[in-house]
């Protein structure tokens, strides 16, 4: 039998696991009623996929900072994923044991960095090198990527090294035994067999992207209009609000609420989508 | 039997999920003795063990019938408080399990949970519990050093002796020289025979010899069934079961 | 045509090696820059005097001391939560819908951008709680956004425990509360502490969410609802408004700093614990 | 592992959805409660609240520094938020004193003001572009993108790229309000959060052209004539120059207290100078004391 102390114990860990919960509520409520009044008041079509954003004018349309968002989170993927994976099969396959234990917590250094240093770095190094060898004026959705690529380099090498680190040791065994060389062990076996975690590690690494503000607010050059090509400036929805909080009153405050919405529901989707990919494992 | 019975095991049938781990066994314990209880690997001995003093209860899908009775009651009776039990019934694991903790903590754990704050009581029943698991001379000088950094032996008599501070009646011990150098064991063994003067012990050994070096009587399981029991050196010399002789000579297990 | 498989392992090689060295090169290029540049702006004033004139000059230890008390806020308000729901999942339920949740939900707020934990602290902390931007919106709302990286690395820490540590415990008599504290926590606890020094990590570094909650003011605080500049606002405020090059690298170097000895810190502490024979 | 604990299956696992709404509102409640808990137990000091403008709020943390080292009992907090954020705040009283770089709106009426000084905008570019001077109609049009190359106003061939504040800012509604008319700033336009931003991307970009408050206009960008003339301030003073913009502390009702003394001590000759210092045009108002 359990005691009546004991049974109150858990109702009270069972009421502190439930604060997530309650805080992720919270969180929802109030962004909602905060943003919802003017997503409704200028319809969600217009809000969404409206082209201009001029709110002194009244005009709250986010759909160039919705494809600002994606072009640069895209883009970091493309610069990121490959990088990432290759390091991750560094340190699960071939970095020698004393390699591997100064470059792991190397990548959780890079994770620590706080993100308004890299943009200042981007701002340094990247942008004056896109100006001066590709044109346009620097601040781009390709100095975007660049820096969102390095950024989201830890999340995606730790979760893709533990799911490589998680196979049955018999499946390399095997496969070198047949004569596989390493290299084909690892593309032929092993990554499709990490596939789902790889996946999963990739959309977080995405998450991560399109959640990151200060870094981007800096080199991105945050133009309203829909980008023509990678050089051209862009804006996000993450540095929509970062860019015009400071400054924002009355429906202006409640567009950038909104936006919050979306980029809330955006990443939700993401979230979901990776916790049902590492589920179905 | 003439000696008097600590516990006395009734029709007791064990099962994980669907299997059945102990088949109808009846047994009684011994006050004061020492009782080895050996046979091949899976026949039950530490479900029975960990039975004893109901730490079974944490395994998921575990269930019994039967009854076992420790003077005389059940100790599957819905009112018997399990922690109250547990300190009755002491228990040594097959792997010495030092807590994170310096070694006084790791033996003091025990008393303190159950209510003793003094210090000075606590500082006594340390002493007299590493004096009776003969380690006291080992570390009375380091205390409060983390128990971790203790030899493979001392760690295990350092666990015995944080049994012994619960002034427990009854001490189970699983395989508890398993993982230790012939000199530790011999070391735990002498520190045993001691302590049987006070204490009801039952111990799994992890050899057939070590049974017959400690143990006043013994019981021989086999795939959860209990084959034969009696005075050591009756078993051993004459086993009425084939299977036991078989055992003992080597042929399986 | 087929690649003979060694050439394969050739180039498979060589360009692994290569992604490696060169995110190394990446961070070795990002530090060194902030250190070779900040590092001469640090000094015994730079460290003990307020910001003067918009932080032109003088030192950053309003920055330093606002940055340390919101570190301090949301450590002290997230762990019990953090460790408390790690224990709940771990000790006292089995998998089912409630694990479900709240693993949804913790993950969930793992997701969320700073931008939008900022959004929500403000609305929710500053305005609607009233506590204006101050040390203690900016520490409930950076609570919040580490709340879900103790959970991940105590529930892990605790999963690691052996199961025989609780039988141990639970053979001596102790209830189930007293196991959990006395045997399970103690054992977790390196990986319970990896947890909050991630988090440290990420309130020191944090921008966005703090920019919005504990504003951007620069005095001295005096008491919780103070408001502060942390010294990653501060760094982002000077550099961004080109107030002051030196004193933005200053801080930076310091920040860089602090951040390198909390990683080496912790290595430092698995070292020793692993040493201990963990 | 996870499934040993003790005598788990009948306990939670069977929780109905109702008592795990009822449990997650008491967490709702406990998390509430816990913030206002603290917040009562801290009692707070009666700090001086200046908010608003972020264009005027580096001048306040000056002007405030030294206030405080006159005065060391008084404590004033500056915070940012925006011109409107601050008249707001005022209006609420959750400010003392709010910040403005554009001029009192219909229904901001009611509100105390006065102009503490005034801040001219530069127009600027890179110090390797040749041009020196544009007029308002050119700047207009750079701003509009109807012109988008240097060659169109007399430069060097290659495409303009065009700087400017976001939506919200003092500095960009005065632009706007001073020289835009009609016309918007085209969206394709780089948007930075700051004057020092917009002047270190001027510094960097030969191609660049920028607006900031004349005050923070240094040797690495170049100041552009306007109409001929040149951005000084003794052309904002003579009115010659056009581009410039009142910077105004508001209160709700006649300032008192620590708040009219504030006041006082920057429409004061040492508070000017200190403002002037920093490169702002001194205010009328102060002049006149």
């Amino acid at each position: 039998m359990k005691s009546f102390k004991e049974k109150l114990t858990e109702r009270v860990f069972l009421l502190i696991a439930l604060s997530t919960l309650s805080v992720l509520a919270l969180i929802t409520v109030f962004i909602f009623i905060k943003g919802v009044p003017i997503i409704a008041k200028v319809g969600i079509i217009n809000f969404v996929f409206g082209m201009k954003w001029a709110p002194s004018q009244g005009y709250y349309g986010i759909f160039p900072m919705i494809v600002g968002s994606v072009s640069v989170t895209l883009g970091a993927a493309i610069i990121g994923v490959p990088i990432a994976i290759c390091c991750s099969i560094f340190l699960a396959e071939f970095a020698p044991a004393k390699l591997r234990n100064v470059f792991r917590p190397a990548i959780q250094l890079l994770a620590a960095i706080p993100s308004v240093v890299y943009g200042f770095w981007g701002v340094l190094f990247v942008v004056p090198m896109i100006r001066k060898f590709l044109g346009g004026p620097g601040l781009s959705i390709l100095a975007g990527s660049i820096i969102l690529g390095i950024m989201i380099l830890p999340t995606i090498i730790s979760i893709t090294e533990v799911s490589l680190l998680a196979l049955p040791r018999h499946y390399k065994d095997g496969a070198l035994a047949l004569g596989l060389t390493q290299w084909q062990t690892i593309h032929s076996l092993l990554l499709p067999a990490a596939k789902s975690g790889i996946v999963a590690a990739i959309i977080l690494g995405l998450g991560r992207a399109i959640g990151e503000t200060m870094a981007v607010i800096m080199v991105l050059g945050n133009a309203v209009a829909l980008p023509q090509s990678i050089l051209d400036p862009v804006r996000t929805l993450t540095t929509n609000i970062g860019i015009e909080m400071g400054y924002a009153s009355g429906e202006h405050q409640q567009a950038l609420f909104a936006t919050g919405i979306v980029l809330f529901v955006i990443i939700m989707l993401l979230n979901a989508s990776a916790q049902y990919i590492t589920r179905k494992r | 039997m003439t000696q008097k019975s600590k516990i006395d095991i009734k029709g007791l049938n064990f099962y994980y999920e669907q299997k059945k781990v102990i088949k109808e066994l009846n047994l009684e314990i011994p006050e004061n003795r020492i009782l080895g209880i050996f046979g091949p690997a899976n026949s039950g001995i530490t479900t029975l063990l960990r039975t004893l003093n109901r730490l079974s209860d944490l395994t998921a899908g575990a269930r019994h019938e039967g009854e076992i009775l420790l003077d005389g009651k059940n100790i599957f009776a819905p009112d018997v408080n399990l922690t109250e039990l547990r300190r009755r019934v002491g228990m040594v694991f097959d792997v010495p399990t030092p807590l994170p903790m310096s070694i006084f903590d790791n033996v003091a754990l025990g008393p303190r949970m159950g209510g003793l704050k003094s210090k000075t009581d606590l500082e006594e029943k340390v002493e007299t519990s590493l004096r009776m698991s003969a380690l006291w001379d080992d570390v009375k000088d380091r205390l409060d050093t983390p128990a971790a950094r203790l030899s493979g032996g001392q760690q295990q008599r350092l666990c015995i002796a944080r049994v012994l501070a619960l002034e427990p009646e009854v001490i189970l011990l699983d395989r508890p020289c398993s993982a230790l150098d012939p000199i530790s064991t011999a070391k735990i063994e002498e520190s045993l025979v001691q302590l049987k003067e006070q204490y009801t012990i039952v111990i799994a050994p992890h050899t057939v010899q070590q049974a017959g070096r400690i143990a006043d009587r013994v019981a021989f399981m086999l795939m959860g069934d209990l084959i034969e029991q009696g005075y050591t050196q009756e078993v051993f010399s004459f086993p009425k079961d084939k299977r036991t002789n078989d055992y003992l000579t080597g042929r399986f297990g | 045509m087929r690649m003979n498989a060694n050439t394969s392992q050739k180039i498979a090689k060589f360009t692994i090696w290569a992604a490696a060295l060169f995110v190394i090169a990446i961070l070795f290029s990002i530090i060194a820059y902030i250190l070779a540049k900040g590092i001469p702006m640090l000094s015994w004033e730079f460290l003990t005097d307020i910001p003067r004139d918009m932080g032109r000059s003088g030192g950053i230890s309003s920055s330093i001391v606002g940055t340390l008390v919101v570190t301090a806020v949301a450590v002290i308000v997230a762990t019990p939560f953090g460790i408390g729901t790690a224990i709940y999942l771990t000790e006292y339920t089995r998998e089912g819908k409630i694990t479900r949740i709240i693993r949804f939900s913790a993950e969930s707020l793992a997701g969320i951008p700073s931008i939008v934990y900022g959004l929500f602290g403000f609305i929710f902390f500053v305005i609607y709680l009233n506590l204006g931007w101050s040390i203690l919106s900016g520490g409930l709302t950076m609570a919040i956004m580490i709340l879900p990286t103790i959970i991940r690395t105590s529930e892990e820490a605790i999963r690691t425990v052996p199961q025989l540590y609780r039988e141990v415990g639970f053979s001596l008599g102790l209830t189930k509360l007293q196991v959990i504290t006395r045997t399970v926590l103690p054992s977790a606890l390196p990986g319970i502490v990896n947890g909050v020094i991630l988090s440290i990590g990420r309130c020191v570094a944090e921008t966005a969410a703090v920019i919005l909650t504990a504003g951007s003011a620069l005095r001295m605080p005096d008491s919780l609802l103070s408001p502060t500049r942390t010294m990653a606002v501060h760094f982002y405020i000077l550099a961004r408004e080109g107030i002051s090059m030196d004193n933005a690298y200053g801080t930076a170097a310091l920040l860089i700093i602090l951040i390198l000895l909390l990683n080496v810190g912790f290595n430092m502490l698995v070292n020793r614990f692993i040493a201990k024979g963990r | 592992m996870f499934d040993f604990c003790e005598d788990m299956k009948k306990g939670i696992v069977t929780c109905k959805l109702l008592k795990g709404i009822k449990v997650a509102g008491g967490a709702v409640i406990l998390t509430l409660s816990m913030g206002l808990l603290s917040a009562c137990s801290q009692a707070p000091e009666s700090a001086t609240i200046i908010a608003g403008s972020t264009s005027v709020q580096p001048y306040a943390e000056i002007l405030a520094e030294r206030y405080m080292a006159l005065d060391p009992e008084a404590i004033i907090d500056i915070q940012g938020g925006g011109s409107s954020a601050g008249i707001t705040a005022t209006q609420t009283h959750s400010a003392g004193i709010g910040m403005s770089s554009r001029s009192l709106e219909d229904g901001e009426k009611d509100l105390w003001s006065v102009e503490i000084a005034k801040d001219g905008l530069a127009i600027i570019v890179n110090p390797a572009n040749p041009i020196k001077n544009l007029t308002s109609d050119q700047i207009r049009d750079i701003y509009a993108a109807s012109i988008t190359d240097w060659s169109q106003v007399g430069g060097t061939k290659s495409k303009i790229n065009i700087i400017a504040r976001e939506e919200g800012s003092g500095t960009r509604s005065a632009f706007t309000e001073l020289l835009m008319g009609k016309k918007e700033i085209t969206p394709k336009a780089i948007v930075q959060d700051s004057n020092g931003a917009v002047r270190q991307l001027v510094a960097d970009d030969p191609n660049a052209i920028g607006f900031i408050s004349l005050g923070l206009v240094s040797d690495e960008v170049k100041a552009l004539q306007l109409d001929g003339v040149e951005a000084t301030r003794d052309n904002i003073m003579n009115n010659s120059y056009k581009l410039s913009r009142q910077f105004l502390f508001v209160t709700s009702g006649e300032p008192t207290g620590i708040q009219k003394s504030f006041i006082d001590f920057t429409l004061s000759p040492e508070g000017q100078k200190l403002l002037s210092k920093e490169g702002l045009i001194p205010s009328a108002e102060g002049e006149a004391k």
